[in-house]
């Protein structure tokens, strides 16, 4: 299983901080689109993905006990 | 060395940040030191939160230093972010450098703080007299409205 | 507001300088901190000495607090720097800066630290291992020696 | 009478931190050539006046009771 964790604006839409999702040997551009449409998480386009904490691309494939992050627009400091 | 990038929900002393820092061969120290401000373009904040994607944050800090140390050589960095409810003028992050001389103590500084606003993952939430809004611009000029708290748009 | 501008032979706490300039308007101060460096080209410092007009340094800094108000409008500015025997890696100086964004704290920090090295009567004497002497360039980089210890040279 | 004060290395060549000299109705200028010639002051001249704690020029006349201070090149910060 993936975990894929939420924050600030998407957490709350979403109302949840993190799904499970079986996601092995698929892009993050396809959880963008399955998060979009069966999550009404319409802004994810907006936000960066990490997963196990470093930055990645749209064309990446998540492995097995990969941590996805969505990552909104910072706003610290 | 103590852990020089940090989050925490309890104040911050400029103090103790410097102290990360501070040592014989560097004669210039620069902090960056943000704060709450009340009023941004003419609307009125209560107090903000602050909401981090924690272990990620505190790499991306360190990368930040390192990135410093890359640049300007002889430098050394700490920075501590506050996370969680905030008041007016309360401290949000303070960052220290130092440096053998002045001028590259604050070019570094100012480079810190440029890239916690793009690359650390830390995200404000302001509340203002009428709402309540996630801050999602990196130049903190554009409010990103995704995250407003109107009930009809929740799950 | 309590004394913004001071001389001290006490400790100096960036702390309580940044309290001075932190109010609700501002959302960001710049603070810049001269420590004592052990190593100047090669040679090594043991200890430093500051003198100061005093009366007239204290109305200088003022002076480069209402320069730095003219220049940026909206900036809260506040300057302690130390007298006396100070050792390696003690704060000799620490400006603080608020502005309501961050672009104007830097600047004006910046700007501060290169009067006091033009207008403010404050002198320190370097004691090395093999000797003393009066540092009187504004630059840092050429020894003033008219102040050398030889004895052959008192009055 | 006037008040001269002296510091740093000027204090220390003197072996004083101030003298008090008839200066009344004398310029700046003159007074450094006394104490050049007369107190063997020789850098005197790469030192600031300041009279009554502001900045003043080598023309500018010493009135009664002027506190007149010889500012070597500073070294704060």
């Amino acid at each position: 299983m993936s975990k894929i964790l939420f924050f600030a604006g998407l957490q709350e839409r979403l109302g949840a901080e993190a799904l499970e999702l079986q996601w092995k040997g698929k892009t993050i551009a396809e959880l963008r689109q399955t998060l979009k449409h069966e999550y009404s998480l319409e802004t994810i386009d907006a936000a960066m993905v990490a997963i196990n904490e470093e930055f990645a691309s749209d064309t990446a494939v998540v492995q097995e006990d990969d941590t996805v992050a969505f990552i909104p627009p910072v706003s610290g400091g | 060395m103590t852990r020089a990038f940090w989050l925490t929900d309890q104040p911050l002393s400029i103090d103790e940040t410097v102290r990360h820092v501070t040592r014989p061969e560097a004669g210039a120290v620069n902090t960056f030191i943000g704060t709450v401000r009340e009023f941004t373009e003419g609307k009125r904040t209560l107090q903000l939160e602050y909401q981090a994607y924690i272990p990620m944050a505190e790499k991306k800090l360190q990368q930040i230093g390192e990135e410093i140390q890359a640049r300007y050589g002889n430098a050394e960095v700490a920075i501590c972010h506050r996370l969680g409810r905030l008041q007016i003028s309360d401290i949000a992050v303070v960052i220290a450098v130092s440096t053998p001389h002045r001028n590259d103590a604050f070019e570094a500084s100012r480079y810190a703080i440029e890239r916690i606003k793009e690359i650390v993952p830390i995200w404000k939430k302001e509340y203002w007299e009428g709402g309540e809004e996630w801050i999602g611009d990196q130049l903190e000029t554009q409010p990103y409205p995704s995250g407003g708290p109107g009930k009809e748009d929740m799950v």
